[in-house]
């Protein structure tokens, strides 16, 4: 394996090679990416995070998509939405990035989670950290309880992974998965409505772990649903986003509070980020 | 320092050239087989007024010896007056370069229409000639931008 | 200076007025602050002397949306600003209650500073109204300083003192000016090409590109400024020593040309002391020069030189080379 | 203690430049800032303040941190069998990354005051805490440091407030002590570093037992003069650790960011400040990928493709100032992140500063 990169410094990035691209939604694509050598650049934890730049454009963070159980190629799903990610839409199989990485904190899957009920709820592209974890737990199976997946989109179009999620996830054993979103449409017989109504409907029992990701006003609004069936804080993750640059806590972007996002998060449970000042 | 093989140097010059008059004059010149130098980069604008200050300065900074726009002439302008606002802003844009200590003559303005051919190959030559007697544009680039 | 703060409270507590813009007391006796005012015990902390060179014109940007008139103390150079922002459709004047404020020219501590007085504990003599020398006391002793070795080099060239645009005016005016406003444009003007680089090369590879020439200028309000764009890759905060400071400077005061009233805002808060009103007098002089005299401000109505032309214009090449033959 | 002429300061300057890069307060048009000296340099070490502080000398304002090469292989090229390695696909853009250099050779850091050396501790507890930063751990690791006690400390000086002695460098990290008596300057290595530095001007110093009285003097004068100064008596009893609740919900912000012009001035000259931005510049042949210093006033800092969590400058002044008395000591066992050193006091355009900051609190009650 490539050791160019072991990092003598945590700025230097290394370069990877993408080698696959799925385009996920209209506006999300997949990037399977590795080392020029083939396999992974590096190993990661659920959760955790890597900066991905395209010399000249620009430098941005993502989480890893893919479990640390792939042990092949790390994954990234990307949506379309600024200077950078239109940049990195434009690419083709056999172009080269850079990554540096990992950053972050990561999903307590080794202790905290280990023999719970996981619920995981997700919007849109919020699906991208967490299907890290859920793969993660689908590949040990063992160290978990039952397993929920309740996740929402715009449309049937934009819900990512969709194709995973059918023939993989919805067959494993003591997982379930909810799928919404959220207009009627043609072709579409499950579910229409928001993520949050879906999920009073549904009525999850607090035997379990909530985790959640999407879009701030969903995340806001699961968290009173899942406060009004019962959780606590204490039972709720999340992971936060804002603008980073270095991703290990100098560059003072992502700096709210006492707290670096890069660095202390972004996986954070809920009594951890009651107590930052109200800036995310 | 780009030379040419007789070991002299060999400007880099860019031209923005408005799309109507002075692009058409550059398409003649071609079609016409006058010659103008092949370091000549030409850049079609809409029109001589879109040429912004800051494109001329970037020209510089990112390598250019010399910048020369090209426009309809005064009263042939395609959007009438477009050539107009374009005189006088380089007109304060030159004076503010000769008043930072930049070498007269590395930028120049000049009309050109689509039947001048043999008038923008001319004035190419010209201005080639002159930037190669200022030599190498040290002032406005960016050091960066050699290595 | 009590009549004009008691003005201000008569404005607030009768309701002619929501708010004031005017300046706060510093904790020295030189740093006083802008501010907006929105209730009469606020006003306690008003003050106007002699240090209070800040122009308010630009924060009228920001509250001329808010609910109710806004009072704005300006001085006469300030008026010009304000006409500018007028002509521009960036303030609204008739939320607008303009109080024009004498001015005898204002100080820069700087000076104070570069004369080697240090420590100040209270300065006297720096009243708006009154004359004679400036009183420093410090920890080091007592020092005096005449007014007018005090004041800003914008003071030196003063625009005069009528105000442009006011709904009252309070207090004297004096015309500070004792040089001609383009002495220091021609003295670069008559230099040698080597000469002037080197001299700009000096004073820019100073700039520590922290932005408050532009943060500060009245006539830079672009809701986005061009150097804040992020698809170009000339970066607005690093100082590189290069070319790019220079390009920086050249735009700053060309997107102001023709605009620019010469408040001198952007040479008195450069923290390196650069003289940045050279490049924007420069553009004046041009314009002056070329195309007939033309002062921003004076009259809102009046078109831009810069939005305008003739048929008779000079040709670009003869505006350079005109110090030779 | 040795002891060296004030006359013959420049032949001190011309021996350590000699052997080392030195970096020192010099005066340019005007004004003072630090910079490498060399014989056409005007050295200025009467100037209390320099306008930008010596945080350059171990954080520059801008610093290449790599390069990317970028070689395009033609498509015949691309085909053969080295990139079939690459999981069969064909690269298309080569990327080679070149890290950029450390600084491997010592330097002198002359003139440094007692406070702007505590501001090289502030950073050393973000760079080198957690993930060692190795550009900045490379300058650290060779940097000299001589500080100079400040001889007449100015109205805006308020450095006593956090425990900053002006008057005895000897109390700092420096790593020689220096103070000017009379028309003298007394030399007192106290590291390692600084005794190796003291060898090789050890020619032009006269070893001066006399002198400790005098620079016992010297110290009582400054202690004296600091105690009168305006600010010296600052209550920073309300700041501190853990008072992020209570400060950051006060109403008081909302009233003293007013006439803030966003500008970063106050982050360009403060000693501690050390937020930076990481930018991309496209040279002939690749990409030279650098930082430089940032400010938390400016209104994209923190602004992203989908908007912003600070979108207000009060919400910008807010973090600026908690980042300083509140943020940073929760992190670092109530050490501030100010120096009162007092730049933004005499630089800030509006006239705002961080001492009215703490005192708009103080008033309060």
């Amino acid at each position: 394996m490539c050791e160019c990169g072991k990092s003598q410094d945590m700025l230097i990035p290394q370069v990877g090679i993408i080698t696959g691209i799925t385009q996920e939604t209209p506006d999300v694509k997949t990037f399977r990416v590795n080392a020029p050598g083939g396999g992974k650049l590096f190993e990661h934890m659920p959760g955790q995070c890597a900066m991905v730049c395209v010399p000249g454009v620009s430098e941005g963070m993502f989480s890893i998509t893919s479990s640390p159980t792939n042990k092949e190629y790390m994954e990234f799903s990307i949506k379309k939405c600024g200077i950078l990610t239109e940049q990195l839409h434009s690419l083709q199989v056999g172009d080269q990035i850079t990554v540096r990485g990992p950053y972050g904190n990561n999903f307590p899957v080794e202790t905290e989670f280990k023999g719970k009920n996981l619920l995981f709820i997700a919007g849109g592209i919020g699906l991208a950290p967490l299907r890290s974890v859920i793969n993660y737990c689908i590949d040990n199976r063992e160290n978990y309880g039952r397993i929920d997946v309740l996740y929402g989109s715009r449309s049937a179009d934009d819900l990512v992974k969709l194709k995973e999620i059918q023939e993989v996830w919805q067959n494993v054993p003591n997982m379930n998965v909810y799928l919404t979103i959220d207009r009627e449409q043609e072709g579409w017989d499950g579910h229409v409505g928001f993520v949050p109504a879906y999920l009073k409907e549904i009525g999850f029992t607090t035997d379990c772990i909530g985790i959640t990701c999407g879009p701030p006003i969903m995340i806001k609004f699961v968290l009173q649903g899942l406060k009004e069936l019962g959780f606590t804080d204490e039972q709720i993750y999340t992971t936060l986003e804002l603008r980073m640059k270095c991703g290990i806590g100098k560059c003072g972007r992502c700096n709210i509070g006492s707290k670096y996002v890069c660095k202390d998060g972004p996986v954070f449970r809920f009594d951890e980020i009651d107590e930052l000042p109200n800036e995310y | 320092m780009p030379m040419n093989e007789n070991n002299e140097f060999k400007p880099l010059i860019v031209a923005f050239c408005c799309n109507w008059c002075s692009y058409a004059g550059a398409d003649l010149a071609g079609s016409s087989r006058l010659t103008y130098p092949e370091n000549v980069k030409i850049i079609r604008v809409p029109c001589s007024g879109r040429v912004n200050p800051m494109f001329i300065l970037r020209a510089f900074e990112r390598g250019a010896d010399g910048v020369i726009i090209c426009g309809c002439h005064p009263g042939d302008c395609h959007y009438s007056t477009g050539n107009y606002y374009a005189r006088r802003r380089m007109a304060l844009l030159f004076s503010m370069l000769e008043y930072m200590g930049i070498e007269n003559g590395r930028t120049r303005v000049e009309w050109c229409s689509a039947a001048e051919g043999a008038k923008f190959s001319k004035t190419m030559n010209e201005f080639c000639e002159k930037i190669a007697s200022l030599g190498e544009n040290v002032r406005l680039g960016d050091l960066r931008c050699k290595n | 200076m009590q009549e004009l703060k008691n003005r201000l409270i008569q404005l607030i507590s009768d309701g002619t007025v929501a708010r004031v813009i005017g300046w706060k007391k510093g904790d020295m006796p030189y740093n006083p602050e802008p501010a907006c005012f929105s209730t009469v015990e606020e006003l306690e902390d008003f003050v106007y002397d002699g240090f209070c060179g800040a122009n308010l014109s630009k924060m009228m940007i920001e509250v001329a949306n808010l609910e109710g008139k806004t009072a704005v103390c300006l001085k006469p150079c300030d008026t010009y600003s304000f006409n500018q922002l007028i002509r521009e459709h960036r303030v609204n004047r008739e939320n607008a209650y303009i109080i024009g404020v004498g001015c005898r020219g204002k100080l820069d501590i700087e000076k104070a500073r570069k004369a080697g007085i240090k420590g100040i504990e209270a300065i006297e003599g720096v009243g708006i109204e009154g004359e004679g020398d400036v009183t420093f006391k410090t920890i080091y002793g007592d020092k005096a300083m005449a007014y007018s070795e005090l004041l800003l080099d914008r003071c030196h060239v003063c625009k005069g003192k009528d105000h442009m645009v006011y709904d009252e005016v309070i207090g004297e005016s004096k015309d500070t000016a004792d040089s001609d406003r383009f002495d220091d444009v021609k003295k670069i003007e008559a230099m040698s090409s080597a000469e002037k680089f080197a001299y700009f090369q000096n004073e820019l590879s100073k700039c520590i590109r922290c932005n408050a020439c532009r943060n500060v200028c009245p006539a830079c309000s672009c809701r986005k400024c061009v150097f804040d764009n992020t698809k170009f890759d000339s970066q607005q905060r690093a100082n590189v020593d290069s070319f790019e400071e220079k390009m920086f400077h050249i735009i700053r005061a060309f997107h102001v040309a023709g605009r620019c009233t010469d408040c001198g805002e952007c040479s008195r808060v450069c923290p390196q002391g650069i003289p940045l009103h050279l490049f924007n007098r420069k553009f004046i002089k041009d314009i002056d020069d070329f195309y007939g005299e033309f002062q921003a401000g004076k009259d809102p109505e009046a078109q831009s030189p810069l939005t305008d032309f003739t048929f008779e214009d000079l040709e670009p090449k003869q505006a350079v080379g005109r110090g030779e033959n | 203690m040795y002891t060296i002429s004030k006359d013959n300061l420049n032949s001190l300057y011309a021996k350590i430049a000699s052997s080392y890069d030195l970096f020192m307060p010099i005066k340019k048009a005007g004004q003072t800032n630090y910079g490498f000296w060399n014989e056409d340099a005007e050295a200025d070490i009467e100037t209390l303040k320099t306008v930008k502080s010596g945080k350059d000398a171990f954080f520059p304002q801008v610093e290449t941190l790599y390069n990317v090469n970028k070689t395009i292989i033609p498509a015949d090229v691309a085909a053969s069998d080295d990139a079939e390695k690459a999981a069969d696909t064909p690269i298309k853009t080569k990327l080679e990354v070149v890290p950029g250099k450390f600084v491997d050779q010592d330097f002198v850091i002359f003139g440094m005051k007692p406070c702007d050396v505590r501001g090289i501790e502030v950073m050393d507890n973000v760079f080198l805490k957690d993930f060692v930063d190795n550009y900045y751990k490379s300058r650290r690791e060779h940097g000299i440091v001589v500080s100079l006690a400040c001889h007449a400390p100015e109205e805006s000086c308020f450095c006593t407030v956090f425990g900053i002695d002006p008057a005895d460098p000897s109390k700092s990290v420096a790593d020689v002590a220096t103070w000017i008596v009379d028309d003298k300057l007394v030399w007192k290595p106290l590291t390692e570093k600084g005794e190796a530095l003291t060898a090789v001007v050890k020619d032009l110093l006269t070893d001066d037992s006399a002198v400790d009285s005098k620079v016992d003097a010297e110290i009582t004068s400054i202690t004296e003069i600091s105690k009168k100064l305006p600010y010296a008596n600052l209550s920073l009893e309300d700041w501190g650790a853990g008072k992020t609740d209570e400060k950051f919900n006060d109403e008081t912000w909302s009233k003293i960011y007013q006439g803030c012009l966003g500008c970063g001035t106050c982050t360009f000259v403060c000693p501690t400040c050390q937020c930076y931005d990481i930018k991309d510049y496209t040279t002939k042949n690749g990409i030279q990928r650098y930082r430089c210093w940032d400010s938390c006033m400016y209104s994209d800092f923190t602004l992203m493709a989908g908007g912003q969590n600070r979108p207000t400058q009060l919400q910008r002044f807010r973090q600026r100032f908690m980042h300083k008395l509140v943020y940073y000591p929760t992190n670092n066992d109530g050490m501030y992140m100010c120096v009162g050193c007092g730049r933004c006091v005499e630089k800030c355009p509006q006239s705002k500063n961080v001492v009215k900051v703490i005192k708009a609190f103080e008033n309060k009650k």
